[in-house]
Order: structure tokens, then C-alpha cells, then sequence
């Protein structure tokens, strides 16, 4: 990990700190049709998250029968980056859409549902870097908001390293400038990975260090995830406790 | 089902509505621009618990054959699973392609984008307008809440630069240049009864639906009937002259 | 309504007066596959219809429990325009396969028919303006063909306005001088609007005024039609008589 | 089934059909042409209850590389659900394709059109012969039906004018360079009999059927197997023999 | 057919003279998740092909009452051609689906399966000329393998006319110089026709003599088509015998 | 299938496997180049039963804007029905694409492929490298055996000539640039164990797995976590340090 003198003399295009984090915005059941729903921006970026379930599954064929099948979809609205994204999947969006079932999947109880679906839908309002893991924080959080019972919520950063230094959540320019781009799920009451993806070209000692640098920043977003939970659903607790009394 | 279709047609039969409104009556609007950084343009509007994002790109194509002179728009609508659990993902359907096709004509006939200062080299060189619905929460009336985020999103869009080889869009060199306010209103038919900005409910009961689009003048510009039933020439008559008065009172918030 | 006088002054590209729609023909029973069908032409313009149905609908969680399914599909053939048209669905006929759709239902009594379907297809063979119009009109008359029980025909017919005119049954290039296309469909009987859209720019007033013109040029349509109809079933009906006398 | 399929079969056996033909008996042809207005050319082809319309459209576009002087041919064929109600929307199935594919060989092999005719500039442009069919009613041979029509537009297609900028479909300079008539007869085994012009009735007994496309000189320039049974190679020398005789009466109507 | 001397007067780019077949290859049970498979090679052609089945068949609604259904699909590789092949069914690939489809079947018994499903993959790995007959000789290998009962082995070959000279299995520029490509499959303890395609410009007595050369010239490929699932089945079942004995 | 899971888990435990492999033991590879006559490049990679060719071919085309001077590498994988019946003809399903674009990874950051030597002219023409993998046995590790047969095939591929207007497949100008050879080695988590190579039925009771792609100088240039479980960092290290010797191992086998 870059020593805090070390991350005081390298600063960056947008004034952060190589281990800050861009601000976060995180809030839970924003969408009124879904079961459970999130916001979740980070800078410049925007993902919107919906979950849907547990439901019964359709077609029976496709039924699990010890578990619920877990679906997910990311996609990206055309408005989102510099060039318009043509609607429709991509081989890109397609890929994303299972790295990031599976990074949600270990924190999910699946086997409490078996035969049913849950579904989960990302959609990228604002594209600066980093839109899987906004997308995985987000849809965490919707999920939660869904009343799925979860062993942990999942956070999620991408961490890269430019000129040496190991930078936290890449934004803009920066993922040119990276010698890597590595983003990384975690469920941090135990530190698992859930997610690890790699671009670039670092010894395994720096993978192993920057996947430690972003356990770490993970926390800040985890706090923020946990309070937009207790903002959506204490006020509804207290009332129902003051109705109760 | 049924209980709450009788319930929804004896209250408008009374002149009333679910939600305490009047049959004239539309839900809170809000309009809100620049909420999407990346975008030309871009609006967020809300109609009660309906909201829609519209984002507005630009790029350099070339023009149609027919329009050499002239820049082009294409709108679209996609219809996102996470505003309703009807929605799948997929193509877009029926509805979110009539959806694109009735805000784009009301854009398109109004006049409202001057296309005609979008040409950077006849027959060759001309800016695309690309306006992008994308539903966040359908409670009802998608149409209103869409036509009114475009031409918010289109009124704010700006110019990025263009060298005469790539687009530049961090620079900009104005704004689009548009010119009128076209206002879509959508008046459903319950029972006897005409309502305006029907519900998500209402929709599901209505026996037709008119769509019409009005310009700044009061003008038409562009009409959609829809549902699976007919329409007197006197509900024609009252939902024009509803649409118009509508119209105005939203072209205000924008 | 323009007076006699009006509409005398004015003559169009093909000798018409403003009030005037092309020369129509109408036959039904002209598929021998289908349950019924008709060609409608005005002018060059050729809509041909197949009706199936009803019939049981397959897969059953499509089915409506207190009506049929009406489901149409309009297409044109790749030769019917001056630029051929590429085979397969566009966003424009995909448009107008709903709105003629929800043209033709209110005439059809879809109750009596629950958990069925009723297919109607339509192909345009020729194309100079009001296609969507000659559609529906082919439409109709195959489902009456094909025994269907409706309430009344479905009459359609497009009018625009040139020069300050009010102009019936716009064809080739008065499309394109038009200040407003505005297709009406109507059920003779009661005169109730089945279909109504508009591109253009006029007055409400404008609107009111066209919408009666149309109703009026549907008389012609209408009349045709139940011509057609009878022309096909009389001698049928005839025979019929015959043998049992 | 099983008892038409019998029936179909004694019949056969006896040298009989179900409508009373001959077994080397065509049902009525009807050919008739210039049936689509937009089209370039166009023809409508009865075989007794079967109709086809076939419409030809003409287009400038970029030729293929291996090919850099010559026109372009395409052949697309539609199954409309108006034809058949066991046809369905969507995009072309296998029998579609071939009857497209087995009709664009016979016009293709014999050289009807002169291609080398249609280069406008090598290399760059050439005229694109388009080749529509479309079914109407299918009661069988739809390959026969098809071809006829084909040939018989393109015999009447004219060339719409070109500026070296645009087509104008308004005008015309001269015929389609069209030289030959190649003419496709389908014919069915049915138990160990041959027939002519199957009926729909009789393709779904048929235990295979072969199409052979003759030219005006009685070649053979195509060739199409189908079914899912065999043919012995005396069936085929009666075919070939049958296809030639049939080739030259159908060849007279066009 | 050519005389002897006739044939040896003319030889071919590939030193071939005009009655012989390239080179072939034949292996069954190549593939080890089919339930039969063989690959055919002849010269510089080469065709995989795997059989699973027969296994019933889904949805109810395709299943044939008195028969199994037959199923075959025809690809390219992106690879086995000059110019790279875009994945994914072209309109060429689906007729060819259809016509193998229709020279395999009259050689099953699909009579003794009713309402299950036989499938075919036929895979081009290599291609030059004749990869439609490859695709036969492969794909009746592999159905023998997987012990579907046959009435015969299904054996294709190409055969043209380049100078006046009738030249079996057209390999490489031979398809271009050919006045007719004439790709015929038989079953050759009949010599029943299965498979007849034909492009040209020929007299009908020439189609019958090439027929005939195709015949005889599917006679190696037969022996070799044998004698590959003796290879293959063999030694298997002279281990049970020992192990019965 | 639970029995199997449980015995495949219990053997594990014990650090031991159903093939009898040792837990950091592939099965044997078998490289072979040179099978593909009409591929600019190609190679069969076996892993046990696991079988995998991958065809090179190389086209003239236009580069990415953004990258206006390098050769344009396109990966694509199909998971032919022949190779497994669990496969389905039809566009490539969420496993080809990962294969695909973690084969693709590997070659690209690995920089292997010398792009900045495939330019032809400037925002012009650069050569298209198309590497497809094809599938013929699917026993389980795919993405390794792909892997190799990717960069087996490239370092074996010739590069056509080129007269500035068409490419000639039949003369060839020297061999494709490659520099490095990049190797990817996917391990699977069982239990509290992990495994190399992991067979069809370890990947299916698997937990998680994680493919990671080395150069020569034994750095990291792609990862790929997969699996709907979860790993612990020390999971990882061991995973890292593993594929970097087993990645050494394979290397000499190219």
C-alpha cells in the first residue's frame, strides 16, 4: 500500500488522492415498480440497479432445483458516454453481465429459493469509468432493498497503477494512463473476492497489493451503502415500532 | 380485476378519480435538465411517480437523399426492465416503437429542431440528433412525460465542436438550435368521461386514448389515436381543445 | 366541407377534385387458403388481407379469458415502391400493424371468442400513399369474409390539405405538398373514429373539418365494400336457397 | 391422412390423379404481366389454384470483387401467412430459401440475363437486378409457379433511367437484356409413378421430387432434389426426359 | 463414362486423372461427447460430424407421430475458407442443411423412432470444393457409429465437365472451369439417388452419364467408409468376444 | 450428481483427484500446428479428451479511429454443437463470449501481436488478424486449451501479400510479428483446495476459478475471476503463484 506520504505527493487530474475515492451518492428504492431498487454514482458515473423476486421461474425447464436461478442484466443507455452506445446487447455488456452475476451470487442466499428467479437489472445512466462495479454496488444494494435475505453486502472499485503509484478508482483520462485496469468485488465482513478482473501487464506481488488497496477502499463505499439502507428503511421501521407503541 | 375496472368507471362517471384528481387534472410535474453529463442535452421528467430520462447525443452522418441540406433525428425508446416487471429485455416492442414515433413527430412536424442549420456539407456532412428515451418508472402516460423530456433535453442541448474531421465533445460552439416548444397530451376515454394524464390503473381500463401534439401557436401537429375502441367526433372535438389548453400550461415548465 | 364551387375550381395532378377518391376496387374470397380475405385497391394503391381465426391461441398464457386476440401483421412487399424495400419488419410497419389493429377491434365482436386468436395479415402489393388506409379497408372486408360477426365495416381514407384545400385521398407526390396527412378510419353506421393520426401543422378547427371530409369520402368505400361482400356470398346464398326450395 | 395418402398412392398406381389430370398433366396456367406498377417488371403466374406475383426491381450498387464488370442478381422469396395458413412471420425458413435459391440458379446458370450488359462503370457500378416473389395462394409446385413468374417479369422489365447520380424510376431506356427462357418443372414420385405439377395434397405424399430447369435449346442448366426419399436413376431419365417436353409447351406461354 | 485411354490422355492440375477422387480420410468415433462422429477428408476438403440421438424431442408439438424427426444443420468454419467465413447461418448453409438433410434420410430407419429426434452437425473444418458431399460421406459414417439402424451408408461425390471431359470430385480452380457442378449422394447397394443438385449448362444425356460416373466413383468412398467403422468397432467387439469366450 | 460432488470434494480434501491426477497436474497437452491448409495460421490443442482448433486468417481493412495506425485483432469463439450436447446452434451464449474475450485479453495486453507492424496506410488499411476457436470436444478447461491454440496458431501464421488492392491468399511476404507467448492457466477452487486443468466434472461442482494469463517474463496480463462463489486473497496468491509456474511449463510446449 502506497504510504501516506507517498499519496500526498502524487495527486490527480480530478485533485483526489491516488487512494481516494470519487465522491459517492448512494441511495436505495428509487425505482417505485421494482421490489428493490439503488442509485449509485461515483463521480461521473451512474448505474441504477432493479431487482425483481425471488418470482417463480418460467419455462419450468430452467428451474434450479436446490437453488434460485440468479439472473442479471447490465446494460448501457445510449446517452451515457462520449459516443452514443447503440441499443441492444454487446459482446461487452454480455460479458459484464456474468462477471457480475457471479460477483453477486456468493453473497446472496439463492438456496432459500429454490425453483424460483431473481432478477437483476443494471442500467448505466452515466459512464466515466468503472460502470461494473457501480453496477455490482448498486444492484447489492437493491438487492438488499429487496428484502433478499444476503450473507454481505458487495462493494466494488476498480484500482490501477499509474507512473508506479497504485491508484484507486480510475476515472476519465486515467484508464488510458494505467499500466492496468483491475476492478475487484468484494463482501467485506470477510474480505472475500468476489469479482477479480485484470487488463494490463504488473507483477503478481502488485496484484496481490492492489487487490488489498481496494479491499480497503471498499470500506468507505460500504459505509455509504449501509446508511442508504438505514435512511430508506429506518423512518419505516420507527414508524412502524411508534404504530406498534 | 374487474372490481377495480367498475370502481375507476363509476368514479369517472362522477367525475372523479383514484388519486383525488380531476378528470382534467395532471399529476405533479417536475422538469429537470442537465442530469446527464455525458449527454448534448439531457432532461429528467417526472409526471406523479412516472419518470423518463431523455438524453441527447449529437454526431456527424451523412443526410438522406432526399434531404441533403438537412441535419437528421432519430429517436428511440427503449423500455428497461427496471421501470415496470412487464418490460423485458429484448427489441423494443409495439408500444416503446409507437412511444419514439409519436414524440419524434411531434419534434419532426413542429419544426422545432432547424435542421436546416445542422448541414455542414451538402449531401455529405450533416449532424444526427439522437434523442434517447429511457423510461425509469411507468406509472401511466409515458408519452407526455417522454415528448416533455425531449424538447426540455433538445432546448438545453449544446453544440459540441467539430473540425471538419472528428467531433470534439468537449468543446462546444452553442446551442442547438431549436425553436419551438411541441407539447404532446394524452386524453383517455373512461366510460363516457375524457381524462387527461391517465394513471398506470386508468390506462389499464381506458377504451381509447388520443395523443395530440401542440405547437407554441396552438397549432396541431401531430395526433395519435390508440386503444381498442372508438372515439365520437365530439370526444375528438373536447380533446383538442383540451390538448390545447393543456399545452400551455405545460409549455410553461419547460 | 369545401362548397361544390371550391372544390370545382381546383383539379389535381390525376383530374380529381379535392373531394374525390380514386378509383376503388374491392373483391373478397380472392385467398383460397385463408378463412376470408379481400384486395382493396385506390388507384395504385393495393392491400390484400388474409384472416384466420379464430382459433384456439397457442402458447395458452397468451390467451385473454373474456376475449380473442386479435393480432395483425401489415407488411409491404419489397416490390410495391419506387425504392424497394427491404424484407422484414421496420419500425414504421410495426407502428401501423398496432394502429391498424386498434383500428379494426372496435368493430370486431373479440368477446365472442374467448381465449381464441384472430390473425389478420396484411401485405401491401402496390404503394402510392395511403397504405395503411387501403390496409385496414381490405382488412375489414376479410373478416366479414371470413363470417366473423362485427359490428359494422371499418372505412378508412386519408386526407391532407394543399393550397389552403382540403384534399381526400392523397396519392403520389400530394404527399409531399401536403401541409397535414391525417388518416381517418371510421365505422359507417355510427361514425365513430377507429384510427386517427396526423403529421402536419394545422389548426384544430382543421382537424374537425378534415375528420368530417373523411367521414364522408367513407360512404364510397363503404358502399363497395358491402358490394364486394355481396358479390361473393349472394350467388352462394342464392345457390343455396335454390337447393333447399 | 393415412387414408389420402393411400388414396393418393392407388390412384397414382392406376395412372390417376385426384383432380383428374394425367400424370404428365400441368393444372391450367395462367401468366400475366406488368400486375405491379412500382415494379420494374412484374408477372402473376396461376397454376390452377396456386399464385405467385413476382416483381422485379432494379437498382445501382457496387459489383463483386470477383465479378468487377457484371449486374448483380438477387432472388429473395417471402412465404407470406397470407398464402398458407401453416406459413408464419418472421424471417425466411428453409423452404423459402430454397425456392429462392433453386429459382435464382435456373435464371443464373442459363445466362438469361446479360449481366455483362448491366456494368454502369467497372468495378463501381453495376445495375442490381432484384427478383421479388411472393406466394398468394399455395395449393403446390410453388418452385414452377415461381420460376415462370420470374422469367416472365423479367422478360417485360424496363431500365429506369441513371444520371450517374440517382435513379429515375420515372423514365425508362429500353428492355432488361433478357435472351433465354428458362423454364423449371418439378416433378413427384409418388408410390413408383412420376407426376407433373403436384398438388399440395400430393407434395405431402410425394416420397421425393426432383426440379429440373431447362433452357430454350432443351439443356438442362439447374437441378434440385427434394423429399426425403430416393430416386432410382431410371426415375431421373424419365424426369429429365418429362422436364424437357413440359419445358418447351410451359416456355410458349411466356 | 471416359475410356481409359480417353482419361489417361488428360490430366488435372492436381496430376489427377479425370475418374479419380482426391485422397480420403475416414475416421469415425472422432468425437467423444456425440453419440457417433466421423471425419471425412477428401484432399483438402474436410467435414466433422457429430450424431446425438436418437433422444425425444422438445416442444411435444414437432414431435412426428410415426417417425423421428431428422435434424441436420451444415457450417463453416470462419477458417476453412480463402476468404474468412462470418459466423452464423448464411442462406447457402441453410439450403445445404436441408438438401443433406433429404439425402441422409431415405437411408434411416427413422420408422423404428417415433417422436424422437435424430440430430446432425456437420462442421466444414476445410474447405475445397465438395464440402456439401463431405458433409453426406462424414455425416452416414457417424450416424452408422452411433448405431442408428441403417439401410445403407449414404456416399457423395461432385462430378463436372471441364473440356468436354467428364471429371469427378472438382477440386480447387476446377469449380470455376466446370461447365456444371453436379453433386450427387447414393446409396450404393442400390444405387438409389439421394442427393441430386446440378449447375450448369448440359445435355440431359449428360446428366445421366455423370450420374453414372458418381455412382461409380462413390464406390471407394464406400469401401472406405466401411472399412473406417471396422477400425473403429472392431477391436471392440473382438474384446467381447474374448471376454465372453 | 450430489454422490459425485461429494466424492469429487472428499478426494479433493485428501489432495487427490478422479483421474488420478495430482491436484497441480494437467492433463496431457498436445500441440500440433499446421492443420488448417486454407488458415493463414492454425493449431489443435488437446488437453486429455478436452480438443480445441483455432484458425487464424488475415483481410485488409479499415483501423479503429482511435488507434489510426495498428493491425486490428478479432476474436471470436463458437461452441459448435459437435463438441458437447449441451451446446445449441445459434449465436454464441455468454461462455463463448467470455472464452473469446479472455483469450482476447491475453493476446492484446500481453502485446503479442506486433499491431504497429500491420499498418498498411495510416487511417487507410491495416491488416484484420481474425483468430476463431473452434471447439471439437469439450471435456472441460476450455479457456486454457483455446488459449494455446490461439497463440499456437498465431505464432505459426504467414502473412498473404498485398498489391495495395487485393490480398493474395496464395503468396505469402514472411510470418505475422509475434513477439511473446502469452499462456493462460485456469485454476478451479474445490472445496477448501485448488486445482489445475479442471475436468468437465471439477468445473461443474467447482466453486469459483480464476484464469490468469503470464508473459514470458512471468508478469500478469489478464485475470478472470468466474464462478458463483467467492475467493480469499490467499486463495489468490497461491492461484497467481501457480499459474506462473505451470504457465512456464506450458510455454515450452509453443
Amino acid at each position: 500500500m502506497p504510504t501516506k506520504e507517498g499519496s500526498m505527493m502524487m495527486t490527480r487530474a480530478d485533485g483526489r488522492k491516488n487512494e481516494d475515492i470519487r465522491p459517492i451518492t448512494v441511495r436505495a428504492g428509487v425505482l417505485h415498480r421494482a421490489n428493490g431498487s439503488a442509485l449509485f454514482s461515483l463521480g461521473r458515473t451512474t448505474a441504477i440497479a432493479a431487482v425483481y423476486g425471488p418470482r417463480p421461474l418460467h419455462p419450468k425447464h430452467l428451474q434450479i432445483p436446490n437453488k434460485a436461478l440468479l439472473q442479471t442484466v447490465y446494460s448501457m443507455t445510449p446517452f451515457s458516454t462520449t459516443e452514443r452506445v447503440r441499443p441492444g446487447p454487446s459482446r461487452r455488456s454480455q460479458e459484464i453481465t456474468k462477471v457480475v452475476r457471479e460477483a453477486l451470487e456468493p453473497a446472496v442466499y439463492v438456496e432459500e429459493f429454490p425453483k424460483a428467479t431473481i432478477d437483476v437489472y443494471m442500467d448505466i445512466l452515466q459512464a466515466d469509468a468503472g460502470t461494473r462495479t457501480a453496477a455490482i454496488n448498486a444492484a447489492s444494494v437493491a438487492l438488499a432493498d429487496a428484502g433478499i435475505p444476503m450473507r454481505d453486502l458487495v462493494c466494488a472499485v476498480a484500482v490501477g497503477k499509474i507512473d508506479g503509484q497504485y491508484t484507486v478508482d480510475l476515472a476519465g483520462k486515467e484508464e488510458e494512463l494505467t499500466e492496468c485496469d483491475l476492478p475487484v468485488a468484494i463482501m467485506p465482513r470477510t474480505g472475500k473476492v468476489t469479482l477479480l478482473q485484470m487488463d494490463g501487464d504488473i507483477t503478481t506481488e502488485d496484484v496481490v497489493k492492489i487487490i488489498k488497496l481496494a479491499r480497503q477502499a471498499c470500506g468507505k463505499i460500504y459505509e455509504m451503502q449501509k446508511q442508504a439502507l438505514r435512511d430508506r428503511w429506518l423512518p419505516e421501521a420507527k414508524a412502524m415500532e411508534e404504530a406498534k407503541g | 380485476m374487474i372490481l377495480q375496472d367498475n370502481f375507476i368507471h363509476n368514479l369517472a362517471a362522477k367525475g372523479l378519480r383514484m388519486d383525488k384528481r380531476k378528470l382534467d387534472e395532471f399529476r405533479p410535474i417536475v422538469v429537470e435538465t442537465g442530469v446527464i453529463a455525458k449527454a448534448e442535452g439531457s432532461a429528467r421528467v417526472k409526471i406523479g411517480n412516472t419518470e423518463v430520462i431523455v438524453g441527447v447525443k449529437l454526431d456527424v452522418g451523412t443526410p438522406f437523399p432526399d434531404k441533403p441540406s438537412e441535419g437528421v433525428l432519430i429517436t428511440n425508446a427503449e423500455f428497461s426492465p427496471i421501470a415496470s416487471p412487464l418490460f423485458e429485455k429484448g427489441p423494443p416492442r409495439e408500444e416503446a416503437i409507437e412511444l419514439a414515433r409519436v414524440v419524434d413527430r411531434g419534434i419532426r412536424e413542429s419544426k422545432a429542431i432547424e435542421t436546416a442549420k445542422l448541414c455542414i456539407a451538402e449531401k455529405e456532412k450533416v449532424w444526427m440528433v439522437f434523442v434517447d428515451i429511457h423510461i425509469l418508472n411507468h406509472f401511466g402516460n409515458l408519452i407526455d412525460a417522454s415528448a416533455m423530456a425531449a424538447i426540455a433535453a433538445l432546448l438545453t442541448a449544446k453544440m459540441p465542436e467539430y473540425d471538419g474531421e472528428k467531433v470534439n465533445y468537449e468543446k462546444h460552439s452553442g446551442k442547438l438550435p431549436v425553436k419551438c416548444k411541441p407539447v404532446a397530451v394524452t386524453m383517455a376515454k373512461i366510460g363516457e368521461r375524457i381524462v387527461v394524464d391517465a394513471s398506470l390503473e386508468e390506462e389499464q381500463v381506458m377504451a381509447a386514448r388520443l395523443t395530440a401534439t401542440t405547437k407554441d401557436d396552438g397549432n396541431v401537429c401531430a395526433l395519435q389515436k390508440g386503444g381498442t375502441s372508438s372515439l365520437t367526433l365530439e370526444d375528438i372535438e373536447s380533446m383538442l381543445a383540451l390538448s390545447k389548453e393543456k399545452g400551455k400550461e405545460i409549455r410553461k415548465l419547460l
